[in-house]
C-alpha cells in the first residue's frame, strides 16, 4: 500500500552568522489516509521546522533540505519545482499556523482570503460559484456567511482561527498540517475549535499532523504518536503505545512526569533535569544522553538507531534487544 | 465617514490656533517699531505715537494676538509695513508657486522612489538593494540647495537645456521639482523598503504561500497595500519638509514664490508680512496632513470600520 | 525539603563573565558594519580638521582679510581649493566653516536633547494630563516646518550665532520630546519596571536606573540622525542670509556668494558643497550604524 | 481557623475607557492562610492579572480595602508602604520583558537589597546573590551574564529569585510559568514549592491552566469577566464543579490519558467579551447552557453550599 505522505531521513539546517544550526535530523515518518499524527515536542525540537520542509516553506535564503525525501503521494517534493510546488499548496497539502492574529491579512476581506484559495486552484470556478463556495465553507467551519465581507480585526481570536481552517481546508487538501492551532487560544476556545477539526476530519478525511506541546490535546486527537527531540524522532507509535505502553524512551518518560496529574494526589513532579541542547552544537552519541538518567558511556558515543517492533519505534540503546524492563 | 471627516476638521482648529499664537508670540520679540519704520526716519514722535495708537500697538500682548485672529478670520492679514498692500494679495499670487513646486518634488519622488523601494526589498541583499541603498544615503546627505546650484550650473547655464531664472513655462519647473525630489526620494527608498521588508516577514504572507499563491501575486495582492498605507503617513510628513525645501530651493532658482518673499520680508522687518505667510503655509500643511488621514482611513479597514459602523 | 540541586553540568551556553560587556559587544557589531566605519572615520577627521583647523590654516590672514590682488584665483598648489571674489583662501575658508557647523551643530542637539529629554521624559513617565498637554503642545510645533519655525526666529531675534542655536534648537525640541517620550513608553510598560516598584524603588530611581539605560539608544540614534540635518539646516538658513553674518566662514553662506560666480568659477560652489555632503553623510551613517548596533533584534 | 495573612473586601478596580467603565475586577473578597496557595483561574481578559497587581498596590484600587495581616495596605502612607513592600512580591509571566535587559544577573538580585538597604557592604551583597542563586537552582557562573544570553527557565528562576531577595511573606505569581515548556515548567513548579514548604510562603498564583493551578493550590477562585464565580478547596472544586462556567473550564482540559469517549465533551458557545458597563446579574448567563430569566437583572450573591464552597450562581 502506499502512504499518503512518506518522510525518509530528513535533514533540514538553518545557515545563520557563522553557526550552522542542525534544526532536523534524519527523521523518518509515515502516515496513511485519514490518520492524524501527533508531532510532539518542546521548543526547539524541530517540528515546526519538518512541517515548513513538508510545505516547502523554509525560510528563503537561511533554511534548506541537505538530505533526504518527502514522498507525497509517492511523489518526492524535495525536488519539485516552484511552480509544482504551488499547484501542491493549498490544494493537496495546506498549513494553519500558530496565531490566528498574525495570519490573516489585515486589510483583505475574510471572504476573499478564503475565495482566494478557491481562485488559485480552481480556475474553471466563477465569481459566484466561489461565493457559494466561500458560504459553505462559512458554514463548516460554523461561522455566519453574512461575516465574510468583515476584515480579520473584527473577529475574535476564536473565529480567525476558524478562518485561518476555512482558508487550510476550502480545497479539501489531503494532508493537514496544524502546528499549534491552539496554543494561543483560552482552554474553553481550544475546545471549540478541536472540536471542529476533529469533526471536519470526519467528514472530509484529511490526514493531519498535528503539531503540539500539548499531550492532552494529543491523547484526544490522534491516531499515532512521534515524540521529537533536537532533531530527531525518539519515539513512535500509536496513541495506545504511547500512552498506555510500558516501554518508553526516558525523554518521554521525563516529559509525561513534567505534566501535573489532574487525577493524582501526589505533589511534585518528575522533570527532566537541564534542558534541551543547542541545536547549533549538538552533542555527540545520543542527544539526550546529558540529561538522561539511564545514559552509559555508550549514549555518549554512539548515536542509537530506532528499534521496533510492530507499531512502536524508541531510538535507545535500552531497547536494543526488543522490549526491555525500563522500571 | 462624515463623522470621521468631521473629527478631523474640528481638531485642526486647536492646531491652527496654536501655530498662530506660538508665530505671533514669536514675531512680538521683533525688535524696532513698526510705526517708526512705516513713517521713515523722519517722523514726528507724534505722529507715531499716534500710528502706534491707531495700529493697536499700545495695547496689551494678547488683545493684540486676539483681534489679530478675529481679522484673520475675515481673511483680513493687515497691510504689509513695506508696500502697505493687503499681505493677502501677495500671498496668492506665490502660494500656489510653492504648492506645485512641492507637489511636483513630491510626486516625483514618490512615483521613483516607491518603486525602488519595493524592488530593493524584494531583491533584499541584491546588487539592485545595494545600489540603491547607497544612492539613497548619498541623497539624504546632499543639501537641496546645492545640488539645485549644481544641476542649474550644469544644465541651464553650461548645457542651456532649461532656463535658469524663473518659471515661465514647465520647462522652469523641471530643475527645481528634480531638485527636491532628490532629498525626499531617499526617505521614499527607505520607508518603503524597510515597511515593505517588515511586511515580507509577516505571518499572512506565509498563509499566502501555503495557499499556493506565486510570488508576483503575494507582492501585488498581500504586500503591497499592507507596505503602501504606513507610505501614505510618511507622503504626508515629508510634504511640510518639501513645503521648506521648496522655499529654499525658489531662492537658487529665483522662483517669486513663498520662500523669496519669507526672506526679503524678514529682511525688511515686514512682520505681518512674515506672520501671514508662515500660518498660510502652516495652514497648508495642515490641510494635506487632513487630506492624507482622510485617504488612510479609506484604504485601512482598521480605521474605516470604526466609523462605518459605530453600533458594534 | 533541601534546596534543590544546583546546576552543574557546563552545558553549551556562553555567557558573559565581565560586567560591562553590553557595550564592547555592541562596540564588536559597529564595528562589523563597513559603512558605519566609514562614517566613524569621515566623522574623526573631521573633528580633527575642525578643531586642528589653525594648524593647517591662519584664521584672520587667510579665511577673513580681503587680498582683492588675488581674488578667484582657480585651484593650485598655494590655494588647494582656490579663492574666492575678495580673494580669501577657500580651503582655508572650508576649514573653519567646519568647526562653525560642528560647534552649532553640537551645541544645537545638546540643548534641544536637553529641552526634548526634560519635556518628553515628564510626558512619558507621568502620563494622563501632563503627557495630554505636553504633547498638543508639542504637536503644534511639529505641525510648522522646522526651517519656518527657525526663520520666524531668526526674523524676530536678528541673524547671530546664538541666534541661530535658538532658532534651530526650538526647531527640534519637539522632536527629541516625541522620541524621549516614546522610548520611555516601551520601556515603562515592561515588567521589570513593575517589579522595582513592586519592590519600593522610587520614581527618581527608576528612570535613572531602569528606564534610561534602556531607553537612551534610540535618542543617541536621532541625536546623530539629527546632527546630520541640523548641519544641512545651519547651511540652508545661511545660504538665504539668515543665520551667520557673512563674513563668518560658513559652507552655506560660501555657496551663496559664489552663486554669481559659479559659471565660470565652478570649483567655488563644489568644496563647500562638498564639505556639506561629507559631513552630513558622516553622521547619516552613523546613525544608521548605531541604530543597527543597537537594535535588540539582532540580539538574539 | 488561624488568621488570613491576606484578605480583600469589596475589591474593586475600574478602567475608565472611551466606550464606558471596564469592570476589570469587581467586587473581590478573598482570604488566604499563611503558608497557603490561592490559584486564580480563568480566561485571557478575566481580571485575574489585574486582582494581582491590585493586592500589591501596583494599582491603585477603585474601591475596597486590601488587608496584610490586618492591616489596609490601600491606606498606607508612602514611607511605610515603602516598608510593606519588603513583605510583598511578585513573579511575572513573561520571562523577557520582566528583567531589566542592562542589567546583569547579579545586579537584578541584588537591586532589591540595595534599595531596602537591608545589606550594605559589597560583599555582604554579593554573597547573599550567590546564596540567593543557589536557592533557586542557578550555578554561580551566570552572575554576570545578561538576561538576553540566558533561555526562559533560567530567566525565570532569576526572577524567583529577585522576588525572594527580600525574604517576603506573600508572593504573587502571576502566570509564572506559562510561558515555559512544560519540562522546564515542571521544574519551575517544583522550585516554587519547595519554596513554599521552606519558608512558610503564601502564594496568589494566577494561572489559566487548570492542571498546574489543581498542582499547586489549596484553593482556588475562578474569574469571570472580573467576578468570582466560584471558590473552593482545590480537591472540592475539582470533584464537584457547580458553576456552569467552572463545569465548562474542567471539561475542556485535554487530558493526556486515552479515553473511551474522546473528543466528547461539554462545550460552550461564543467567547469572552469585556466587562464595559455589565449590567448586574450573571456575566456567564449569555454563554451559559443552564441560563434562566432570572439569571440577569439582579446581582447574584455567592452563597455556600459546602464549607468554603461559594459559588455565585441561581441554580
Amino acid at each position: 500500500m502506499e502512504h499518503l505522505l512518506e518522510i525518509k531521513n530528513l535533514h533540514v539546517v538553518y545557515k545563520g552568522d557563522g553557526a550552522l544550526v542542525r534544526a532536523v535530523n534524519g527523521v523518518d515518518l509515515t502516515l496513511d489516509r485519514g490518520e492524524t499524527l501527533g508531532l510532539v515536542g518542546e521548543t526547539g525540537a524541530g517540528k515546526t521546522t519538518t512541517a515548513l520542509a513538508i510545505m516547502r516553506l523554509l525560510p528563503e535564503r537561511t533554511g534548506s533540505i541537505q538530505e533526504g525525501q518527502i514522498l507525497l503521494d509517492g511523489n518526492d517534493i524535495t525536488k519539485a519545482s516552484d511552480a509544482d510546488m504551488r499547484v501542491l499548496r493549498g490544494s493537496l497539502v495546506s498549513m494553519i499556523f500558530q496565531d490566528p492574529m498574525t495570519s490573516l491579512n489585515p486589510t483583505i476581506r475574510v471572504g476573499e482570503q478564503v475565495g482566494e484559495v478557491l481562485e488559485l486552484h480552481h480556475k474553471d470556478l466563477g465569481k459566484e460559484e466561489i461565493e457559494k463556495r466561500v458560504d459553505e465553507i462559512f458554514k463548516l467551519v460554523g461561522l455566519p456567511p453574512e461575516r465574510k465581507s468583515e476584515y480579520p480585526h473584527q473577529f475574535s481570536g476564536g473565529m480567525r482561527q476558524r478562518i485561518v481552517i476555512a482558508i487550510a481546508l476550502a480545497c479539501q487538501p489531503q494532508l493537514l498540517l496544524a502546528d499549534e492551532p491552539t496554543t494561543a487560544l483560552d482552554v474553553t476556545i481550544q475546545a471549540q475549535v478541536l472540536e471542529l477539526m476533529q469533526r471536519l476530519k470526519e467528514k472530509l478525511h484529511t490526514s493531519t499532523i498535528l503539531i503540539t506541546h500539548d499531550l492532552g490535546v494529543v491523547a484526544e486527537t490522534c491516531d499515532k504518536v512521534a515524540i521529537m527531540y533536537a532533531g530527531e524522532i525518539i519515539e513512535i507509535g500509536t496513541v495506545e503505545d504511547i500512552f498506555e505502553g510500558r516501554e518508553h524512551h526516558p525523554y518521554t518518560v521525563g516529559l509525561f512526569g513534567s505534566i501535573p496529574d489532574l487525577e493524582k494526589k501526589e505533589r511534585r513532579l518528575h522533570p527532566i533535569d537541564g534542558m534541551m541542547p543547542d541545536p547549533a552544537y549538538l552533542p555527540e552519541g545520543c542527544k539526550f544522553h546529558d540529561r538522561c538518567p539511564k545514559a552509559t558511556e555508550r549514549c555518549s558515543a554512539q548515536a542509537p538507531s530506532m528499534h521496533m517492533w510492530e507499531s512502536h519505534g524508541i531510538r535507545c540503546h535500552l531497547f536494543e534487544s526488543g522490549r526491555e524492563k525500563t522500571e | 465617514m462624515l463623522k470621521y471627516i468631521g473629527k478631523r476638521i474640528l481638531m485642526m482648529i486647536p492646531v491652527v490656533l496654536g501655530i498662530s499664537f506660538i508665530i505671533f508670540s514669536i514675531l512680538a520679540l521683533t525688535p524696532g517699531d513698526p510705526a517708526q519704520m512705516i513713517l521713515g526716519e523722519n517722523a514726528s514722535l507724534e505722529d507715531i505715537q499716534q500710528l502706534r495708537e491707531e495700529m493697536g500697538l499700545n495695547e496689551n500682548f494678547l488683545i493684540r494676538y486676539v483681534k489679530y485672529m478675529a481679522d484673520a478670520v475675515r481673511l483680513d492679514f493687515g497691510e504689509s509695513y513695506r508696500t502697505s498692500l493687503p499681505v493677502v494679495e501677495e500671498i496668492l499670487t506665490r502660494l500656489p508657486n510653492t504648492f506645485s513646486l512641492a507637489f511636483f518634488g513630491i510626486g516625483l519622488s514618490v512615483v521613483i522612489g516607491v518603486p525602488i523601494g519595493i524592488i530593493s526589498a524584494v531583491k533584499q541583499y541584491s546588487i539592485f538593494d545595494t545600489v540603491s541603498l547607497g544612492l539613497a544615503l548619498i541623497m539624504t546627505s546632499i543639501p537641496a540647495f546645492w545640488l539645485g546650484l549644481m544641476l542649474l550650473l550644469v544644465f541651464a547655464l553650461k548645457l542651456g537645456w532649461f532656463p535658469a531664472i524663473g518659471i515661465t513655462d514647465w520647462t522652469g519647473f523641471v530643475l527645481p521639482s528634480v531638485t527636491l525630489a532628490i532629498g525626499s526620494m531617499a526617505t521614499m527608498i527607505r520607508m518603503t523598503r524597510s515597511t515593505m521588508l517588515e511586511v515580507i516577514r509577516e505571518d499572512y504572507i506565509r498563509t499566502a504561500r501555503s495557499k499556493g499563491a506565486s510570488e508576483g501575486r503575494i507582492i501585488r495582492r498581500h504586500e503591497l497595500r499592507n507596505a503602501l498605507l504606513p507610505i501614505i503617513t510618511i507622503i504626508g510628513i515629508n510634504f511640510g519638509l518639501q513645503m521648506g525645501g521648496a522655499m529654499i530651493c525658489e531662492t537658487v532658482f529665483s522662483i517669486p514664490g513663498m520662500g523669496s518673499l519669507m526672506i526679503t520680508s524678514v529682511r525688511q522687518k515686514d512682520v505681518p508680512m512674515v506672520m501671514a505667510a508662515v500660518l498660510f503655509v502652516a495652514i497648508a500643511i495642515s490641510l494635506i496632513n487632513l487630506l492624507i488621514d482622510i485617504i488612510y482611513a479609506f484604504v485601512d479597514p482598521r480605521i474605516k470600520s470604526q466609523y462605518v459602523k459605530t453600533s458594534r | 525539603m533541601k534546596n534543590p540541586k544546583v546546576e552543574n553540568k557546563a552545558g553549551a551556553v556562553a555567557v558573559s563573565t565581565k560586567k560591562n560587556s553590553q557595550l564592547a559587544a555592541i562596540m564588536k557589531r559597529y564595528m562589523k558594519n563597513k559603512l558605519a566605519v566609514f562614517g566613524l572615520i569621515l566623522f574623526l577627521l573631521l573633528v580633527v580638521l575642525a578643531v586642528g583647523a589653525d594648524l593647517f590654516a591662519d584664521y584672520e590672514a587667510d579665511a577673513i582679510t580681503q587680498n582683492m590682488q588675488n581674488r578667484l584665483q582657480p585651484p593650485s598648489a598655494e590655494h588647494l581649493f582656490g579663492t574666492d571674489q575678495y580673494g580669501r583662501d577657500v580651503f582655508a575658508r572650508v576649514l573653519f566653516g567646519g568647526r562653525i557647523s560642528l560647534w552649532v551643530g553640537t551645541a544645537t542637539i545638546l540643548i534641544s536633547l536637553a529641552g526634548g529629554a526634560l519635556i518628553g521624559a515628564t510626558a512619558g513617565y507621568y502620563g494622563g494630563k501632563i503627557d495630554n498637554v505636553l504633547m498638543r503642545i508639542m504637536d503644534v510645533f511639529l505641525a510648522i516646518p522646522s526651517i519656518l519655525l527657525a526663520i520666524s526666529i531668526v526674523a524676530a531675534l536678528g541673524n547671530g550665532m546664538m541666534n541661530l542655536m535658538i532658532a534651530l534648537s526650538v526647531s527640534s525640541v519637539p522632536r527629541f520630546a516625541r522620541i524621549v517620550r516614546s522610548s520611555i513608553l516601551t520601556v515603562k510598560g515592561q515588567e521589570f519596571i513593575e517589579a522595582a516598584r513592586a519592590y519600593g524603588c522610587r520614581n527618581g530611581k527608576i528612570i535613572v536606573y531602569h528606564i534610561l539605560p534602556n531607553a537612551i539608544g534610540p535618542i543617541i540614534v536621532q541625536a546623530t540622525l539629527s546632527m546630520a540635518s541640523t548641519i544641512l539646516m545651519i547651511s540652508s538658513l545661511s545660504f538665504v542670509g539668515l543665520g551667520l553674518p557673512s563674513a563668518i566662514p560658513e559652507w552655506g553662506s560660501m555657496l551663496s556668494e559664489a552663486k554669481e560666480f559659479m559659471r565660470y568659477e565652478p570649483y567655488l560652489i563644489t568644496f563647500p558643497g562638498i564639505a556639506i555632503v561629507l559631513a552630513v553623510m558622516a553622521f547619516n551613517l552613523i546613525g544608521d550604524g548605531l541604530r543597527d548596533a543597537l537594535d535588540p533584534k539582532l540580539r538574539n | 481557623m488561624s488568621v488570613p495573612i491576606v484578605e480583600t473586601k469589596n475589591l474593586k478596580k475600574y478602567f475608565r475607557t472611551s466606550r464606558g467603565d471596564l469592570h476589570a475586577v469587581d467586587d473581590i473578597h478573598l482570604s488566604i492562610e499563611k503558608g497557603k496557595t490561592l490559584g486564580v483561574v480563568g480566561e485571557s481578559g478575566c481580571g485575574k492579572s489585574t486582582l494581582g497587581r491590585v493586592i500589591l498596590r501596583l494599582l491603585e484600587p477603585t474601591e475596597g480595602e486590601v488587608l496584610f495581616e490586618g492591616q489596609d495596605i490601600c491606606r498606607l502612607p508612602a514611607r511605610q508602604m515603602e516598608k510593606m513592600r519588603r513583605q510583598l512580591q511578585i513573579i511575572f509571566q513573561d520571562p523577557f520583558s520582566s528583567l531589566n535587559p542592562r542589567l546583569s544577573v547579579s545586579d537584578i538580585i541584588a537591586d532589591p537589597i540595595r534599595t531596602n538597604k537591608v545589606l550594605s557592604h559589597k560583599q555582604e551583597i554579593q554573597e547573599r546573590v550567590v546564596e540567593l542563586m543557589h536557592t533557586v537552582g542557578l550555578s554561580d557562573r551566570f552572575i554576570n551574564a545578561y538576561p538576553h544570553e540566558l533561555d526562559g527557565g533560567r530567566r525565570q528562576r532569576i526572577g524567583v529569585a529577585r522576588a525572594l531577595a527580600l525574604d517576603p511573606q506573600f508572593i504573587v505569581c502571576d502566570e509564572p510559568v506559562s510561558a515555559l515548556d512544560v519540562s522546564i515548567q515542571a521544574q519551575i513548579l517544583n522550585l516554587m514549592m519547595d519554596l513554599q514548604e521552606e519558608r512558610n510562603l503564601t502564594y496568589l498564583f494566577i494561572t489559566h491552566d487548570m492542571s498546574v493551578v489543581k498542582h499547586i493550590s489549596n484553593q482556588i477562585m475562578v474569574m469571570y469577566m472580573g467576578q468570582c464565580v466560584e471558590v473552593a478547596p482545590t480537591d472540592e472544586l475539582f470533584q464537584n464543579p457547580i458553576h456552569p462556567y467552572t463545569q465548562a473550564l474542567l471539561s475542556a482540559i485535554p487530558v493526556p490519558k486515552l479515553r473511551r469517549d474522546r473528543g466528547k465533551r461539554q462545550l460552550i458557545r461564543g467567547e469572552v467579551t469585556s466587562p464595559v458597563n455589565p449590567k448586574p446579574g450573571c456575566r456567564f448567563a449569555a454563554r451559559c447552557p443552564y441560563a434562566r430569566p432570572d439569571c440577569t437583572g439582579e446581582a447574584i450573591p455567592l452563597t455556600e453550599r459546602s464549607p468554603g464552597h461559594w459559588v455565585s450562581c441561581v441554580l
